[in-house]
């Protein structure tokens, strides 16, 4: 070409970058993350999208790292955690939950599989802590507080670690190897276990040079009601039996075995007694179906086990094998009222499965522990008894008695002492705003149904005690994991990167997310509404 | 290579000869022989490295040309009357562009009412586009100034109108002589745009230009054809030079040497005047003539050197600026600003009508005795527009006037349809009541 | 100057026999210049050309007023239209027809002007037997040569050879030279 | 997903075969991009390396939908030709919006000429290119609806039937913007505009009127022509890129929603091209030598009223208990017609 270009018609590329388009703009759009629903939900407060964005990839180890930080036990809690995290799931109203247990469950299983083991990184601190109980909760504790360097020594009245996992959860649930696998992680980090040794005395511990102690152990006592019995045949609780089960003692319950109670433990309860021959087993509950506290899905498998259940009874009395029940209605109000119809079930023997109390005999003398209300032990926020140093979680303090809040009270218990020891408080940083689903664009998810786990065979699960629930592949499990929304938090789709009109967000790499170009930026918002998981907000701009 | 051959078809061969690369053609009567010459030459395979376009209109014609242009080829396209300015918008923005086109007008009048035959109406709509503009006095020199054309155009990146008048040359068949390939490739080098739509390059063309650079971008513009006030008459030099004969500048005044009349004229009607001034020397009076071969730029100075101390001058105006008079003696009185020599105008030959020796020798014999008027018709039909203006001034609507007048030439004047039975001062019964 | 002005129906080819004069006299080394009568006729209406030839260069563009002679492709034209309008009192008048001119009413017309200045000639019919098409052209160019002498018949071959090539030009050329021959016979009896 | 793998696979999965086995889910292919999914499947968009045909500092309004299209159409026409595309514009907003003297967007060679002629000028361009040997360079025409469907539309019928090897696009938003939102041919029964007031017993946009230019386009039985949306790009970059493979006459009809023009959220422009296309008001569809040889099912069917109730320009129709059933009804049945015309659903196919 020759000669000059023609003034102004003709304009060299780009140049109206020099135009600073983001003095249009009213408001500006700002990155956040916001508190996923499932973390939200989580009594452990495992920090699920984390994880799952990891085997998202395909790197399960890095996934069932990011999932021990706040969960020592993946592979029992994959089974027997309720999961509040996928009621919570913002994927159920799409279309369904992320079956998040069974990925937890997968990477758990994994992890054993591949012997993989947790990082200590802080150097030993020199303080020793106790912890009272063998169950979830003071194993939890025990592991957290050994990565955080402190010397842990857990003391157990029985003869087998696990509490309620082990004596309280059938093994047809939680298969044992796993249990004992898991348990044999965190004694591999330098936990000092010493079995049968019930702690009586609190002060002689702390004398003993323990710097802190934490007590976890349980609720073993099983409630009792005052049923007119005649001529008792068999009555025993639901704790016993299940624990008898564990040991190898199982009691002879007969052909015919009523189970009183509506919660998992009877659930429990009514399936071991089939598994133990038991033709009959019968569930008799005193309110309706919607009201049992056992979850649907146990109540379902039960069911497909054979376990007959009776709502809206109460055993009003016991002749032998004849048990009377009276009718109930449920009132205005929500309750159970007698109606005066009677009718009568026959059975050998009766397993009560109405709740356990604390023992909190050992406790009962120290200063300053206060016993609150229905025989529990209050705890403050740090989870400290009144007692300096003393700390309680699990079944014993005032929460809901699951296997997932005990684990979780353990973490809890551990970053509380673990300030405490060091002379300072733990302080939770505040918890963003939740990610609710309205926070959602939810066309860019692709429409996926959730990843059913098998079961065993229907016989098989009638005759023995086989784990029921099968875990997922690796495919499945990769799929499930993938099914995650991402909700609150930028997974790096790329969206606000290409719908801005004005090519104002700057992608800063994988892993480092993006940028908005305030130069450029008009503030359409058009990224904030085309972002997949509400990690986009649009803030007025100050004047 | 002397040939007698349509001035078309000489148009053609010297437009190949210029290695067009992209020609684009909608059918208009009378520039299609010259399309037609050039596709012929593309299909035949004699004009290579051409892409001949068949395309839906003139707009489509000047816009694929633009195309072209800005993607560095060199492109040409040839319209008339309505296509001209049914292309108009284009024209404009091709000059605007500063792209290169070379475009031949077979000038034609422009409807309605509607009429196939040659006058400049359309070449003087477009006069202000930005393009320079060239007329044909002959049939070689319409050949001639396309090789020209392509020469100026490039050099100034602008685009060039021959212009050419419709059937008179378009369509006579006469001796022109045919430059060789060697010859022409010696006048004009390969196309080298100033700007060109270039991947390695790729800057925008085409900007929207407000305010604060218009009226720039408009003077540069307007520079432009000042400089081809200067390039026009080198390269008609250097034309001269290499194919051996005179071809285009700025102005050709014939016999003028102590004239005291002198016609001025665009186009082929400089052959006639010729004629008649010869005749009218021999018969002693002192007329002369000037042909303006660039009407855009207008040769101001060089048309007042030319016309400095004639008593009067005649613009011989194929075109008609309603409401004014003549296009050409407004722009001739410019270059004689201050002198006071009167400029006549004398409209003639629209729409075809033949401009004769006889209607011009009566011309020239009227300006010698101070007989002709500002604004003359040549061979106007007079009663039969007095009669129409009678009948229009008679009647407040008097009907479409071109019908009126269609029906008067054809059967004597007045309007026919106030029936000879009517009595005088009866109404007629077309008319509405009041 | 001499001036041709040529008459026809659109279709018969009156605009290439004017090119063809103007070839021919060109081919002579002279100057000349056709031209049609720019009209917007289709098919079968009355149309006219024009030739101007001249032994210097041609600057006139108006149309042929007063013509040196007149070519009339078409008898039929004779009663359509002043076709012998502006002809010069010597001109020539060359008429496709294998009537007679008094037959065509043309037997005073004829006798006022000079001898053997106005023929008819049956050019269709040496046409048919030359070309098989009723395409007088070339036959009426001959004649015209032979009539005016203002082109040479070598020249009038020539153009037409070059204007239709192949057998097609072969027998154009056939008829043009038969219809001169006739005329010169004609003309010199 | 895949059903043939069965129990655990030893050691670690690597991430690599595991993107290469199962489906991201948790974005489909619809996000533009993402770490997990394959590169083929990401957008151009998603790419740091995309060309930016238009850049930033462009006036466009905030949220404009034809900024948008133009830059995706473009980018991935770049990205298919390997960088050597040369795009014509009419005259329009996206003209104006991008080449106000000083400054202009554009990163690639740009040609502006008039209105009503681009197709024309893209024609000559691209025939000029040929002639100087430049084969492989190739060339986009673009306009909104006014120049394509109204003003420019002899010229592209021409380049159209002559086929020649130009890619049209069309960014549709439905009525004049650039002059201040007057009535063109492409703008929708009920629209609101300047020319067409929401005054009268039958307010907005006359019933019945408008041309569907893409089936105007198949008429000329040119080798490609499709409808595409923003709300859809993976979609609308797979017809550019298809549109780029293939020499001759092609065009793309993109539907951008114009927030001044349609009285709408600036942060809704895709909202609405996506209830555009899911109303079945806008079938998405490609054609062939004018046969349709693909169309783009509806994911989530939503009524007509979803997509007409965010825009002012409708609002005579949603009218607090003066709601205007009866036209509502007529622009459902004109979204049925084209479910059951292009078999949108599954249960219309094709």
């Amino acid at each position: 070409m020759t000669g000059t270009l023609p003034f102004a018609i003709t304009l060299d590329p780009g140049t109206s970058r020099l135009n600073h388009t983001g003095t249009w703009r009213t408001e500006r759009p700002v990155y956040l993350s916001r508190m996923p629903p499932c973390n939200h939900a989580c009594p452990a407060g495992e920090n699920i999208q984390n994880w799952l964005f990891h085997a998202e990839s395909g790197d399960y180890a890095a996934a069932w790292a990011a999932l021990i930080a706040e969960n020592p036990l993946p592979a029992v809690m994959g089974r027997v955690c309720y999961h509040p995290c996928e009621g919570a799931c913002n994927r159920g109203q799409l279309d369904e939950a992320v079956s998040i247990h069974a990925v937890e469950r997968f990477l758990g299983d994994h992890a054993l599989r591949e012997g993989l083991v947790p990082r200590v990184e802080v150097p030993p601190s020199g303080r020793r802590v106790l912890v009272v109980g063998a169950g979830p909760s003071g194993l939890s504790a025990a592991s957290h507080l050994t990565r955080m360097g402190h010397a842990v020594t857990i003391r157990e009245a029985g003869p087998l670690p696990g509490g309620m996992m082990r004596f309280g959860i059938p093994k047809y649930r939680l298969p044992r190897d796993i249990l004992d696998a898991e348990i044999a992680r965190i004694l591999r980090l330098g936990v000092t276990l010493e079995l049968n040794t019930k702690v009586t005395d609190i002060d002689a511990a702390f004398a003993e040079g323990f710097d802190a102690i934490f007590t976890a152990v349980g609720a073993h006592l099983a409630k009792r009601t005052a049923i007119p019995a005649h001529a008792a045949g068999r009555i025993l609780d639901a704790v016993t039996l299940l624990a008898q089960v564990e040991l190898g003692e199982a009691p002879q319950l007969g052909r015919r075995v009523i189970v009183y109670g509506g919660g998992n433990t009877a659930m429990d309860a009514a399936r071991t007694a089939k598994r133990l021959g038991a033709e009959e087993a019968m569930i008799v509950y005193r309110r309706s179906r919607d009201q049992m506290p056992a979850h649907a899905f146990e109540v379902q498998e039960a069911e497909d086990e054979g376990v007959l259940i009776h709502w809206l009874r109460t055993i009003t009395d016991i002749d032998a094998s004849t048990f009377t029940v009276e009718k109930m209605e449920i009132d205005a109000e929500g309750r159970p009222q007698p109606t005066g119809t009677f009718e009568t079930l026959e059975a050998d023997s009766l397993v009560l499965a109405l709740g356990q109390d604390v023992d909190t005999g050992f406790l009962a003398r120290v200063p300053g522990v206060q016993i609150a209300k229905d025989g529990v032990i209050a705890v403050d926020a740090q989870m400290m008894t009144g007692r300096a140093g003393l700390f309680a979680g699990g079944d014993m303090v005032p929460a809901e008695r699951t296997v997932t809040v005990a684990v979780g009270h353990g973490k809890k218990a551990a970053r509380h002492i673990d300030a405490w020891l060091r002379g300072t408080t733990h302080v939770k940083p505040p918890r963003p705003a939740l990610a609710g689903f309205e926070t959602l664009n939810t066309w860019y998810y692709d429409d996926a149904p959730q990843t059913r786990q098998e079961h065993l065979a229907l016989l098989r699960r009638q005759t023995g005690f086989e784990e029921v629930t099968h875990g997922l592949t690796e495919d499945t499990a990769l799929y499930e994991a993938r099914r995650c929304l991402s909700c609150g938090n930028c997974f790096e789709c790329d969206n606000c990167f290409g719908v801005c009109p004005d090519n104002a967000v700057i992608k800063l790499g994988p892993g480092a997310g993006f940028a908005i170009d305030y130069d450029y930026c008009k503030g359409c918002g058009i990224c904030a509404t085309e972002c997949p998981c509400g990690a986009i907000q649009m803030l007025p701009e100050t004047t | 290579m002397l040939k007698q051959i349509e001035g078309s078809q000489g148009m053609a061969e010297a437009i190949a000869l210029c290695r067009p690369q992209v020609v684009c053609a909608y059918p208009i009567t009378p520039q299609t022989h010259i399309v037609e010459g050039i596709g012929a030459m593309v299909k035949s395979g004699a004009l290579k490295g051409c892409e001949f376009i068949n395309v839906e209109s003139e707009f489509a014609a000047m816009s694929v040309a633009i195309g072209a242009s800005a993607a560095g080829a060199r492109a040409y396209t040839a319209t008339a009357s309505q296509g001209l300015l049914f292309m108009a918008e284009a024209v404009y923005n091709a000059a605007g562009l500063g792209l290169p086109i070379v475009m031949t007008v077979g000038n034609r009048a422009i409807g309605a009412p509607i009429n196939i035959w040659n006058d400049h109406s359309d070449a003087m709509a477009l006069k202000d586009a930005g393009w320079i503009q060239l007329y044909a006095e002959t049939n070689q020199e319409a050949a001639d100034l396309h090789i020209l054309a392509f020469r100026i155009a490039e050099e100034l990146s602008c685009p060039v109108m021959v212009c050419v008048d419709g059937f008179i040359l378009t369509h006579a068949f006469e001796r022109i002589d045919v430059p060789s390939q060697e010859q022409v490739d010696r006048f004009l080098p390969p196309f080298a745009p100033v700007q060109m739509l270039d991947v390695a390059n790729p800057y925008s063309i085409g900007a929207m230009v407000g305010p604060e650079a218009f009226t720039e971008v408009r003077y540069l513009g307007h520079q432009k054809q000042i400089d081809a006030l200067d390039v026009i008459p080198a390269l008609a030099a250097e034309f001269e030079a290499v194919f051996g004969r005179p071809a285009g500048g700025l102005v050709r005044p014939y016999r003028i040497e102590g004239a005291e009349t002198v016609v001025v004229a665009l186009g082929s009607v400089n052959g006639t005047i010729k004629d008649v001034v010869d005749a009218e020397r021999a018969a002693g009076a002192r007329v002369g003539s000037v042909t303006i071969a660039a009407f855009r730029p207008f040769p101001l100075q060089a048309l007042g050197a030319a016309l400095a101390g004639v008593r009067r001058v005649i613009c011989l105006e194929k075109s008609l600026a309603p409401g004014l008079g003549g296009m050409l003696a407004s722009n001739v009185r410019m270059a004689l600003q201050g002198s006071g020599t009167p400029v006549h105008t004398v409209i003639a030959g629209l729409g075809g009508r033949p401009i004769t020796r006889d209607g011009l020798t009566r011309m020239l014999q009227a300006a010698a005795t101070g007989g002709l008027e500002d604004v003359t018709f040549l061979d106007l039909n007079r009663p039969v527009v007095e009669a129409q203006l009678a009948a229009a001034r008679r009647q407040r609507h008097s009907g479409p006037i071109a019908e009126n007048l269609l029906k008067a030439v054809n059967h004597g004047p007045g309007p026919r349809r106030v029936p000879d039975r009517a009595a005088p001062g009866q109404t007629a019964p077309q008319e509405a009541k009041p | 100057m001499f001036e041709i002005r040529l008459h026809g129906r659109g279709g018969q080819g009156v605009v290439t026999a004017a090119e063809l004069l103007s070839v021919a006299a060109f081919d002579e080394g002279r100057h000349a210049q056709a031209f049609p009568s720019f009209g917007s006729e289709r098919m079968g209406a009355p149309v006219a050309s024009y030739c101007r030839i001249s032994d210097r260069e041609i600057r006139l563009r108006e149309p042929i007023l007063a013509p040196d002679a007149l070519i009339i492709q078409d008898a039929t034209l004779l009663h359509a239209l002043d076709v012998f309008a502006g002809l010069k009192p010597d001109g020539f008048v060359l008429i496709n027809s294998a009537r007679s001119l008094a037959d065509l009413g043309l037997a005073d017309f004829a006798a006022a002007r000079p001898v053997h200045h106005v023929h008819s000639l049956a050019a269709t019919e040496i046409a048919l037997r030359h070309i098989g098409r009723p395409l007088p052209n070339a036959a009426l160019l001959g004649a015209f040569a032979a009539l005016t002498g203002a082109v040479g018949l070598g020249p009038v071959l020539k153009a037409i050879r070059a204007r239709f090539a192949g057998p097609v030009g072969e027998a154009n050329a056939a008829a043009s030279l038969e219809a001169h021959d006739t005329l010169t016979r004609e003309a010199t009896c | 997903m895949t059903e043939e793998t069965t129990g655990s696979t030893p050691g670690p999965a690597s991430p690599a075969a595991a993107t290469q086995r199962v489906r991201f889910y948790q974005t489909g292919t619809h996000t533009l991009g993402n770490r997990l999914m394959d590169a083929e499947s990401r957008t151009v968009q998603a790419s740091t390396d995309r060309a930016n045909a238009i850049t930033s500092g462009h006036r466009a309004c905030q949220g404009c939908g034809e900024a948008l299209g133009a830059r995706y159409a473009l980018d991935a026409a770049m990205r298919a030709a390997g960088g050597k595309v040369v795009a014509v514009n009419a005259t329009g907003c996206l003209e104006v919006f991008t080449t106000p003297y000083p400054e202009t967007s554009w990163q690639i060679p740009w040609l502006h000429s008039v209105f009503g002629n681009a197709p024309a000028v893209a024609s000559g361009v691209a025939a000029g290119l040929r002639m100087r040997g430049q084969k492989d360079v190739r060339v986009v025409a673009q306009g909104g609806d006014g120049s394509t469907t109204d003003i420019g539309f002899g010229c592209l019928s021409g380049m159209f039937e002559r086929n020649d090897d130009v890619l049209y696009i069309c960014y549709d938003n439905e009525a004049y913007m650039n002059t201040g939102v007057q009535r063109s041919s492409a703008t929708p029964p009920a629209a609101r505009t300047a020319t067409t007031p929401a005054l009268g017993a039958a307010p907005g946009n006359v019933f019945g009127t408008g041309k569907n230019l893409p089936r105007i386009a198949m008429a000329h039985e040119i080798p490609y022509v499709a409808t595409a949306s923003v709300a859809d790009l993976h979609d609308l970059e797979a017809k550019v890129t298809r549109a780029m493979a293939i020499c001759g006459a092609r065009y793309i009809h993109v539907h951008v929603p114009c927030p001044l023009g349609w009285g709408s959220a600036s942060h809704d422009t895709i909202r609405l091209a996506r209830l555009a296309v899911e109303s079945g008001l806008f079938p998405l569809f490609e054609a062939e030598h004018g046969e349709v040889t693909a169309v783009k099912k509806i994911r989530r069917k939503v009524p007509v009223e979803d997509y007409l109730r965010p825009q002012r320009r409708f609002a005579h129709l949603f009218r607090p208990g003066h709601e205007d059933t009866q036209r509502l009804a007529a622009i459902q049945a004109m979204a049925d017609a084209n479910i059951r015309r292009y078999g949108l659903t599954e249960e219309a196919p094709l």
